[in-house]
């Protein structure tokens, strides 16, 4: 038998796939698809603080193996998702990881507190949306934002702190570094690649918010390089995401250093995803004669 | 539990210059389909996204779809070969409102839209279709229509076949002369504000069938947005789990 | 008869395609499959001022849509260009562009001398090579760099300047400013995304050299994108390029702003891309009945 | 002018598990094809780069070559089918040393490796051929060599079938008991090192087939690089167009 479980920050996973937030809803849809009990966890989707109605249409484009998207954190808010949406995720027996972006800190704070006294396993801090006019991948490019945020919301958070980094920075060591220094218990990457396309024949950016961000098999080697370069600066646990596919992908992310790997683009094309990676994981763990999937974590070996 | 199909492509024919029909073997999808429906397929050739594409008809285990090419995907799509395979999600969406109290129906499509109404075409009462098309050469399935819905008439744009003009103008015809109890309307964006225009004057009841770039089609990731008369989060519904079909007072046709 | 001319910085383009440094080099290899007559201009391999063999192989992995490279500049060194490429290549009725890289400031501004006083069109300054350990993109990431180093180089250069920027930063526009500031008379933009790929089976990265960059049409729409916010902060014409292998996708570049398109990646695949480009632009621009090429440039409409 | 042909595939067989025998129609390239080269094919599925596969043999306007499928891109030529098309660059780079004053060579090949020496066997006079494989199951084409060499030997690592061992240790009990003036190899890294070594050792001359990552295949973009006895810029030479064969006491095989 292989041990798929993984613990990170005091809370175990029953096998390393979680879903990418903001690509999974609520969970709801994709129950129907692979039970939810089979996740190692669920991230959902981002939560404001206030209602947010998200960006105009359209929110898509296609580029060459990658998506833009320009949702702009459509939420509920998180008094509602805590009231309407807990209650029926709690049923399932994952982790919840809830996503929350603020405009200020004291929004980021006052989310934190609220989902604290709630049963969710987890707490990511998206400083990282490039889809939003504050907040956002603002916080998210300056180490001494992100060192003194994280601090912050650290106070007000009784639930292990995940900070989820941008990539569109210069080092993303520095804004990992300063996110450990302030506190984060667990660092996610990477979140998408700011990007455009242009319709050639009506001129204008295909999204009509222009820009969005990109995702999906495109920035799988951007993600991979920075969950590496990360994992060589932090003592903290990394969940790493950008472009996974396959168990193989995954395999790949957790060589260079994450703890738990996420899937968001991929399950467009296939619903089920999860469960083919975690499936892969375990074939690849087999033909290798690995026991435990903790084995492979940070294992790569650099030339 | 719901999953993609592998569906075997069982006859594919070119009904007009990059306008494609194919019809595909899954007993499961056309046992459930409802008629407005779509399918969200994957085309292969390295595309990341599946496209939506419309359910036109059912026959016992056959699902039929016809679409155009546009872009890399329906171009991949339309190189499929009889007995080749297709993954297939579906039937996705809220189709149509089908009622038998609807006594006079009228049915009012242009280019690609007018594919996910002829199933409609046979199940409702009686309907009166209007079909609008670019030019002659762009009119497809017309006897077809005509086969399950006698009151059907052509419009080109161009006036090269049928009426010169909108098949919109065609629905303003109709409602000023005679009954109309429900419109279903699926077309371009220009068509369906001028049939929900019309509808709001002549206070007929209306469904439309709107598109938009989707990415899960299962309405989990909240691309497929459109704009709702509601305000606040709610302001924006998914054409793919909340649509493609709306009641035309519902949504405001602003994108 | 649709007008293809493009003139920048006083040079005057056939044609608005050029190839970028490092894909093509030094032309006779391509000439085989196109004439080198047809091209508006060629990058050609980047240069040092000394010899350089590069990094050890293998040097490209495949990624989604993408590729990595790190060949860390491998080149005869700038002499022997002067002395036995150059000749050659004088015989093609083309904008040769010559592309450099130093270790040091000092070493750019030697080249840049000595590139002066032979018949290339342009130089191009690569600030943004990340595959070598000194200089490249250590220089081209922070906009203080980039502003002096630009301006030092400036005074020994008798060509019209081409800064070439890194994408690994957090604010493209800031670079830009910096090199146009420091006397840039034109931009290109953008060089590869720091990538890695891991073969999970030996779990050691793909490249030797661990880390590599990546092009090809996986970064097109963070190029776009680049070149667009680029094209919004200064005056002077940009080069644009990642990721090009269609006139379409050529024609997106220029409505974001660029002048001149470059074409790398996409050659591995079409020897003769270069030409197909070329011939997609005069074809969309015959649809749109536009009779000059220079009429699409920037007029991107943002919505 | 070069460049890229579209070629029609003409015959396609799987000799064994997941190795497939391809022959193409090019008048073209059949013409000017030496002995050693090698074709740089699109496998389409969304692959970026072409994959570099060698010419295992030539036929009046067909060219034929044996791959065996390992990742994207193989898999993806693998499911081409008769009367399907290739996009096929070449052929290319320098084939191997074939010369009528060689009159007792040596050819030893392993796993894929064996595919570019079968023209060879054909072309060279009387040749010794030891060709090595994983386990009986992977031997392949061992009648066609047999046919055009009859001193064709092989062996397997796991012993079950032919010679137990290496094929380079045949080469070895070859040159302890007969002549050899030249050695051609292809075949994995170990094979080539050992064959190298061996062939200095008894101061045979000897030519290898090299493999390497690719880009452009035609010597632009300096990706393909194998490292040589020369220092400087010129360490590195070209496996695409100085090679893919080189002479082994020019290359250190240390990659
Ligand atoms: C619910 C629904 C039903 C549809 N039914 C049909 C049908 O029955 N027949 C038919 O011919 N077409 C139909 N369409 C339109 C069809 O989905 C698009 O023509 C197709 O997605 C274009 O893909 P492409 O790769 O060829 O074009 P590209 O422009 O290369 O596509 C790029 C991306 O944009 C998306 N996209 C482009 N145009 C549209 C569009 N009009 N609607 C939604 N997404 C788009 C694609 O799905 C893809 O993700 C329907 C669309 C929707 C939303
Ligand atoms: C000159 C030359 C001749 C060859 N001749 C043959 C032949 O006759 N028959 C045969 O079966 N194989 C041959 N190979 C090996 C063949 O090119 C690889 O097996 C193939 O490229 C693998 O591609 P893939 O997409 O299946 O694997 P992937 O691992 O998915 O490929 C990823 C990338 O790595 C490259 N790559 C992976 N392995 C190799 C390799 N061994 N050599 C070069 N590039 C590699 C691929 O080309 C591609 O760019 C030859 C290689 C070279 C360089
Ligand atoms: C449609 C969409 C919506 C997203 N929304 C969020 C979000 O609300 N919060 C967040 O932290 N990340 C969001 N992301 C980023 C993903 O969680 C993930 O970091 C990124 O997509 C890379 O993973 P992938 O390539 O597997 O999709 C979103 C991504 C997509 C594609
Ligand atoms: C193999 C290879 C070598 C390159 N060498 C150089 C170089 O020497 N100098 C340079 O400025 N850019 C170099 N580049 C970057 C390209 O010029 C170009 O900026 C980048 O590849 C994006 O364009 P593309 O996607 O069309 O390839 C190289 C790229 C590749 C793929
Ligand atoms: S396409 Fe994902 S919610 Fe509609
Ligand atoms: S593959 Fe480009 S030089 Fe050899």
């Amino acid at each position: 038998m292989i041990d798929m479980k993984v613990t990170i920050c005091g809370v175990e996973f029953k096998n390393p796939v979680i879903t990418a937030s903001g690509t999974f809803g609520f969970g709801e849809e994709y129950n129907e698809y692979a039970g939810l009990n089979e996740y190692g966890g669920i991230g959902v989707k981002g939560l404001t603080l206030a209602p947010r109605a998200g960006n105009r249409p359209p929110r898509i484009a296609e580029t060459p193996s990658g998506i833009l998207n320009s949702v702009g954190l459509q939420n509920p808010g998180v008094h509602y998702f805590v009231e309407h949406d807990m209650p029926k995720l709690k049923g399932f027996d994952t982790n919840i990881i809830a996503n929350i972006s603020g405009n200020t800190v004291d929004e980021y704070c006052k989310m934190a507190e609220i989902l604290s006294d709630s049963d969710v396993a987890m707490i990511e801090m998206n400083i990282s949306c490039p889809n939003v006019k504050h907040g956002g991948l603002a916080f998210g490019t300056d180490p001494h934002t992100v060192h003194d945020m994280t601090k912050e919301v650290r106070k007000y958070c009784k639930k292990p702190l995940i900070v989820k980094l941008s990539p569109n920075v210069t080092s993303i060591k520095d804004i990992a570094m300063a996110a450990e220094c302030g506190g984060a218990d667990c660092i996610s990457l990477i979140n998408t690649i700011l990007g455009m396309a242009i319709d050639i024949h009506s001129r204008k950016p295909i999204l009509a918010n222009n820009m969005g961000g990109l995702s999906g098999p495109a920035v799988k080697p951007v993600a991979v390089r920075m969950v590496y370069e990360v994992s060589t600066v932090v003592k903290v646990p990394i969940i790493g995401m950008g472009g996974i596919m396959s168990g193989e992908d995954a395999i790949e992310f957790m060589l260079a250093g994450a703890s738990i790997v996420a899937i968001g683009t991929g399950m467009f094309a296939k619903p089920d995803l999860v469960m083919d990676v975690k499936r892969g994981i375990e074939t690849y763990l087999k033909e290798h004669n690995i026991t435990s999937v903790k084995d492979i974590i940070g294992k790569v070996v650099m030339n | 539990m719901k999953k993609a199909q592998i569906c075997e492509l069982l006859y594919k024919k070119e009904l007009a210059e990059g306008i494609f029909d194919f019809r595909i073997k899954s007993g499961e999808m056309a046992d459930v389909a409802k008629c407005g429906q779509f399918l969200h397929i994957d085309c292969g050739d390295g595309t990341l996204l599946r496209r939506p594409i419309s359910i036109c008809d059912v026959y016992d285990d056959v699902v039929r779809f016809v679409f155009e090419v546009k872009g890399k995907g329906t171009k991949a799509l339309a190189q499929k070969k009889v007995g080749d395979t297709l993954d297939v999600l579906g039937p996705l969406g809220h189709g149509f409102d089908i009622n038998d109290d609807y006594q006079s129906p009228v049915i009012v499509g242009g280019g690609i839209g007018i594919f996910p109404l002829y199933q409609l075409s046979k199940l409702v009462n009686n309907p009166a279709v209007y079909l609008g098309f670019r030019s002659a050469n762009r009119v497809v399935m017309e006897d077809e229509f005509k086969s399950v819905a006698e009151n059907t008439q052509i419009a080109t744009d161009d006036g090269s076949y049928g009426f010169k003009g909108y098949a919109a103008e065609l629905l303003k015809k109709h409602l000023d002369e005679k009954p109309c109890d429900i419109i279903y309307s699926c077309g371009p964006m220009p068509m369906l504000r001028a049939v929900k225009k019309i509808a709001e004057d002549y206070g007929a009841k209306c469904q439309l069938s709107l598109e938009q770039r989707m990415g899960c089609g299962i309405g989990a990731c909240l691309v497929c947005s459109c704009e709702t008369k509601r305000e606040g989060t709610e302001k924006y519904a998914k054409v793919c789990k909340d649509g493609p079909v709306f009641w035309a007072d519902e949504v405001t046709l602003n994108d």
